[in-house]
C-alpha cells in the first residue's frame, strides 16, 4: 500500500493546495463538513479561470458571432475562433475545420449515428459497440440501426472488465460500418486499447468512433497518431463549462456526411426551393452557438495544458491506487472492474448492502460519490448487479480525502449490517 | 391519530436524535424488521421502479380504507416506506389522496424526496394516491 | 415625432439609468466612446443577476443532475426543476414536463420536424411556413420533407411586409400536416396574428409550430391562452445566457412523438435488445443536460418579471417609434417592413449605399447594428435587395442613443455618397 | 517594390490620417474609381460570395506574372480590393503564394479580415493564391 508520505513530497503538498485554491467549491462546505468530491465522472469542477472568463465575456463581449461587422460581434468572433484552434491543438487535429462544437458528448455521437447513419449505412449493415458503453454510446447506434435495419453487435468483456479483442476481431466482417467504443470506461474505470481497435477495424477499411468522455481530462490524446475518424467528448468533465462539447471527424467524412440540424450558420444559401450547405465546421453548427461555453472550454484546456496532463496521469494513477489499496482493506468489498490499465473511476459494492443505501451515508458525511447504474444497465446486467457505489478521482483530490472516503464506507456498512 | 398527527409524532421522535447517525440507525431498523409485504405481492406488477431502488407495493381496501403492506431492496428506503405505510394505512382513500406528506422532509432526509426525477419513494407515493384516487372514483359512480 | 422631454418623465428617467446599471456591458466603451448596442434582436446583454448566480452555481454547488444521491446533487437538482417551473410559469404551460430545456431555438425547431415528422408526416403531405422565417424556420422543415417526401408551402407576404392571411386559408388543406409560423419577424419587426393563425389551422385540426425567439422578451405569451401546439426560443435573446432554448410542446404531442437523440437521462431502462424511453420531459433532454444555463435562464426570467412586460413593451414601442420618426427625416432611407403591428427590430436601406458599408460606418462610431440577410435569405429575395441595416432595440436603451443612430446614419451617408 | 513594400508603403500613408474618417474617406475614394475589373469578366464564375458583400476576381497571367482585376458591390470592400490588387498584382505565383496580407489588420480594418468565416475579402485573397498556386503547378509540370 503506498503511504502518503512516501510519495508526496513536500513541494507536492504545496502544488496541491495552490491547485485545490484554483477550484472555489472545494473550500465548499456540506452539512458543516468540507466538501470530499468524489463524482469527477459524472462532471469536474472548475477553475476559477473558467469562471473569470465567462464572467468576462458576458460582461466587455458578449455578442452573436459570424454574421456581425460591429466591434463586439468581432471580438467574440475572434475568440470564438481561438478556442476553436486552442481545441485543435489540444486534439492534435490536422484542420480546425475538423473540430465541431457541440453541446456535449451525447449530441456529438447522436451527430454521427444520425449523418453518417443516412449516407453510409443501410438495411442488413452493422455498427459495432462494447458491453460497456454509456448510454449515449448505445441509443444513437438503437435509433439509427432500427431505423435503417441494420443491427447492433457488441464486443463483450471478460470479468476483469476488459474487451475480449480476439472477439472483436470475430464480428469485424464486411457488414460492419462502423465501430464505436469507449476509450475509458466511466463506470469500470477500463482504459481500452483503442489503437489497436483502430488499427484493426482500418485494416478492413471500417472507420472508428471514439467517446473519450472519460478519457480526454487523463490521458493526452493525438487525433492523427490514434488516426481515429471521430471523437467525441464533454466540456464539463475537463474542468470546462456545461453546455458545450466536441465532435471531432475526419474532413473526408464530415464532407460526405449530410448536415445534421437546420438553421442559421450552417447554410450558404437558402431559398424556398434549394438550400445549399456552409463548408466545414459550419455545416454542422446550426444555430446560434455556445460562444461563452466554448470560451470556457478553451481556457479549461489552457488550465490543463499548464497543469500538465503528464502531472495530471501521475497524480491521479497515484490516488487510485492507494483508494484501490484503502477500499480492499474493507472486509467483504468487491471491486467491479480491475483491468490493468485503468483510469480515475473505481466502482465497488460491499456485502449485501445497496449501493443507494451507502451513498446516502457517504453523503451524510460530506462525501460526494455516484451510486447506481451510471448510465451503463447493460453492464450492470452482465455483472448481474443492481449497481454500484462509484468513487471517481480528478488531479485536485488528495489522499486525505481518499482516506475519508474508506472511513466513511466503513461507517456504511457497520450501519447498514 | 390523523395523518398530520402521525408525520407530526414522527417528526417529534426524530427530534429526539442527536445526529445523522441515530436517525439513520433508526430508520435502517425499521427497514430491517419483518419484510412488510406478502411474498406473494412481491410481484412485477406491484414494483415501482425508482432511479436507485426498487419498492413493491400493494393495496388492500377494507371496511371504507386503504391498508399497505410494502418492501424494497434499499434498507433507508425500505425503513422510510415503512413509516409512510404506516402513515397512511388505515385511512380513508379521501384523506389519503388529500395527504401532504411532509415528515420525510422536516427530517432531513429530502435526498429521498426531492427533484421531479422520480425515485422509489416519490413513486410509492404517487402510486398511493392513485389507488386512493382509483378508489375514490369508484365510490362516486 | 416624440420628443425626448414630452415622453419620459424625471421617475422615468432615473428608471432607465438604474436599469442600464443592471447590465455591465453597457458601460462598455468601444473606440474609446460609449457602447451603442443596438444589435438586440441578434442578441441581448446580460443583467447582473444572471452573471452572479451561474458563478455561484460553479462555485457553489456545480454537479451532475438527477442521478446524484449526495448534496451538490440534490441542490443543483432542485434549482434546475425550480427552473424549470419558472419557465413554466413565464408561459402559463399548462404541466411542468411539456417544458422542454434545449439549447436554443434552432434545436427546438429541429428536434419537432425530426420527431414529429418521423411520426406524422408521409409522401404528399405538406408543412406551411411563412415568406419572413429565419433559415431556422426554414432548413429543418426542408431537411425534413425532402427526406420524407412531403411539400413547403409558403403564405406570402404584401410590401408592408405583413401576412396574407387570405393565402393562408387557401393553403389550408388535407394534405397540411403542420404550420410553422414566427411570432415577430426578426427582420420587419412585424408582429403576425399567431392567435388567428393557431384558430385557423386548428380548425382544420393541423397543429401550429410557433417560434417565439422574437417575441418572448418581447410579449406576453401564454400558451394555453394561444393554444400553440409547439412554441421555440432562445435563452440569449431573453437576457439569459447562450447555450440554452426551449421547447413547449403539448403533452399529447410530446407523448405521441419519438425521441430525438439517445443517450443518458432520456431513456427508463436499456439493454442491447430493447430500451425503453423515459418519461417526459426526460425522454427529449438527452445528455448531461445545460444546468447552469437553465438556471441562468430562469434569473433572467425573474429579471423580465421584476421589470414588467407591460413596462418593457411600452418602452420598447416608444424607441421604436422614436427611432422610426428619426429615421424617416433622413434623405431616401427606406424602411424594409412597414408592419401595423411590429417589435423591436427596424430594418432600413438608405439610397444605393450598400448595407456593409453602412454597418462599417456605424461601428467605427461605437454604434451595434448588424448588416445583411439576418438569416432571411427568401425574404431578401421578394424585395430583392441584397440585404438590410437592422438596428433592433431592448428597453435599455435610450432616445439618446437613437438620436446617436441617426446622426451615425447620417454620417455614413455622406460619407459613401 | 515587393509585396511587402507595396504593404509597408500603404501602411505609411495610411498613419498620415488624423481619424478613421480620413481612412475610410480614402478607401471610399478608391472603391469609387472606375471599376476595377472589365464588364465581361464580371459573371458568376468570377464571383466570390462573402458573408456580407460580393467581390469579382479574374487573372491574366503573362510573361511568368499574375495580374489581377476585381470589383465589389460595397464600396469599402471595394476600396480594399482595389489595394490588395495593387499589391499582388504583377508578382510572380510564387510571390503571391508565398504573401502574407498585414496590411489590411494594420490600417485598422479588420473586420474585413477577422475570424475564420469567409467574407468578400478572405475569400478573395484565398481565391488569388489558389490562383497562384494553379500556375505554379503548371509551371512544375
Ligand atoms: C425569428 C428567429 N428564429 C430563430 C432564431 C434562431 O435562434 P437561435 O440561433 O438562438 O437558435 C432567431 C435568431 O437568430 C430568430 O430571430
Ligand atoms: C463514457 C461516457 N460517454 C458519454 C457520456 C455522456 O456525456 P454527456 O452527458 O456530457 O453528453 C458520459 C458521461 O456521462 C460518459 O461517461
Amino acid at each position: 500500500m503506498f503511504n502518503d508520505n512516501d510519495i508526496i513530497t513536500k513541494a507536492a503538498k504545496l502544488d496541491i493546495e495552490k491547485i485545490r485554491s484554483d477550484f472555489p467549491i472545494l473550500q465548499t462546505l456540506v452539512y458543516g463538513q468540507p466538501l470530499v468530491y468524489l463524482d469527477n465522472a459524472a462532471t469536474t469542477q472548475k477553475p476559477k479561470s473558467v469562471l473569470k472568463v465567462m464572467d468576462e465575456y458576458y460582461k466587455e463581449y458578449n455578442s452573436n458571432v459570424h454574421r456581425g461587422v460591429h466591434y463586439l460581434s468581432q471580438k467574440a468572433t475572434d475568440a470564438f475562433e481561438v478556442a476553436r484552434r486552442n481545441v485543435q491543438a489540444y486534439i492534435n487535429a490536422k484542420h480546425e475545420h475538423e473540430v465541431i462544437f457541440t453541446k456535449g458528448t451525447t449530441e456529438s455521437i447522436n451527430l454521427v449515428a444520425s449523418s453518417f447513419g443516412k449516407r453510409f449505412v443501410k438495411a442488413g449493415d452493422s455498427i459495432i459497440i462494447s458491453a460497456m458503453e454509456h448510454h449515449s454510446n448505445i441509443v444513437p447506434w438503437q435509433l439509427m440501426c432500427e431505423e435503417r435495419g441494420a443491427t447492433l453487435k457488441v464486443i463483450p468483456i471478460n470479468q476483469k472488465g476488459e474487451l475480449l479483442m480476439d472477439e472483436f476481431e470475430q464480428l469485424l466482417d464486411e457488414t460492419v460500418k462502423l465501430v464505436a467504443v469507449t476509450f475509458v470506461s466511466n463506470t469500470l474505470g477500463t482504459v481500452n486499447p483503442v489503437k489497436e481497435i483502430i488499427d484493426k477495424a482500418h485494416a478492413q477499411n471500417i472507420p472508428v468512433l471514439v467517446d473519450a468522455a472519460q478519457a480526454i481530462q487523463h490521458i493526452g490524446i493525438d487525433v492523427q497518431y490514434l488516426d481515429v475518424d471521430f471523437l467525441a467528448f464533454s466540456g464539463h468533465k475537463m474542468y470546462g463549462p456545461t453546455a458545450v462539447g466536441v465532435l471531432y471527424g475526419k474532413e473526408k467524412w464530415l464532407n460526405e456526411m449530410p448536415p445534421y440540424q437546420g438553421g442559421g450558420e450552417m447554410i450558404k444559401t437558402v431559398s424556398f426551393k434549394k438550400s445549399t450547405y456552409n463548408v466545414l465546421p459550419f455545416k454542422f453548427e446550426a444555430g446560434t452557438p455556445n460562444v461563452t461555453e466554448v470560451i470556457g472550454l478553451s481556457v479549461a484546456i489552457d488550465y490543463i495544458n499548464a497543469t500538465g496532463l503528464d502531472y495530471i496521469r501521475e497524480r491521479e494513477q497515484q490516488l487510485i491506487h492507494y483508494a484501490i489499496d484503502g477500499l480492499k482493506s474493507i472486509a467483504e468489498l468487491r471491486l467491479i472492474g480491475e483491468a490493468k490499465e485503468r483510469a480515475a473511476s473505481i466502482s465497488f459494492l460491499v456485502g449485501n448492502t445497496h449501493p443507494f443505501d451507502v451513498g446516502e451515508i457517504l453523503d451524510k458525511q460530506a462525501i460526494a460519490v455516484r451510486t447506481g447504474h451510471h448510465c451503463t444497465e447493460p453492464l450492470m446486467d452482465i455483472f448481474k448487479i443492481p449497481g454500484t457505489v462509484r468513487a471517481s478521482f480528478a488531479f485536485y483530490n488528495t489522499e486525505e480525502e481518499v482516506d475519508k472516503l474508506v472511513k466513511g464506507v466503513k461507517k456504511a456498512v457497520t450501519l447498514l449490517s | 391519530m390523523t395523518i398530520n398527527e402521525k408525520q407530526d409524532q414522527i417528526i417529534e421522535d426524530f427530534e429526539l436524535f442527536n445526529d445523522w447517525m441515530e436517525k439513520y440507525e433508526y430508520i435502517i431498523q425499521l427497514g430491517k424488521d419483518l419484510p412488510l409485504i406478502n411474498a406473494q405481492y412481491k410481484t412485477d406488477d406491484n414494483l415501482i421502479k425508482g432511479c436507485q431502488s426498487r419498492v413493491w407495493l400493494h393495496a388492500d381496501y377494507q371496511d371504507g380504507k386503504l391498508f399497505f403492506t410494502a418492501d424494497s431492496d434499499a434498507l433507508i428506503t425500505k425503513g422510510l416506506v415503512s413509516m409512510v405505510v404506516q402513515v397512511l394505512s388505515g385511512h380513508t382513500p379521501k384523506e389519503i389522496a388529500d395527504a401532504d406528506i411532509y415528515f420525510v422532509d422536516a427530517i432531513g432526509l429530502r435526498s429521498h424526496l426531492s427533484s421531479t426525477r422520480s425515485n422509489g419513494l416519490l413513486s410509492m407515493l404517487k402510486q398511493m394516491k392513485i389507488y386512493a384516487i382509483a378508489y375514490l372514483a369508484k365510490a362516486l359512480q
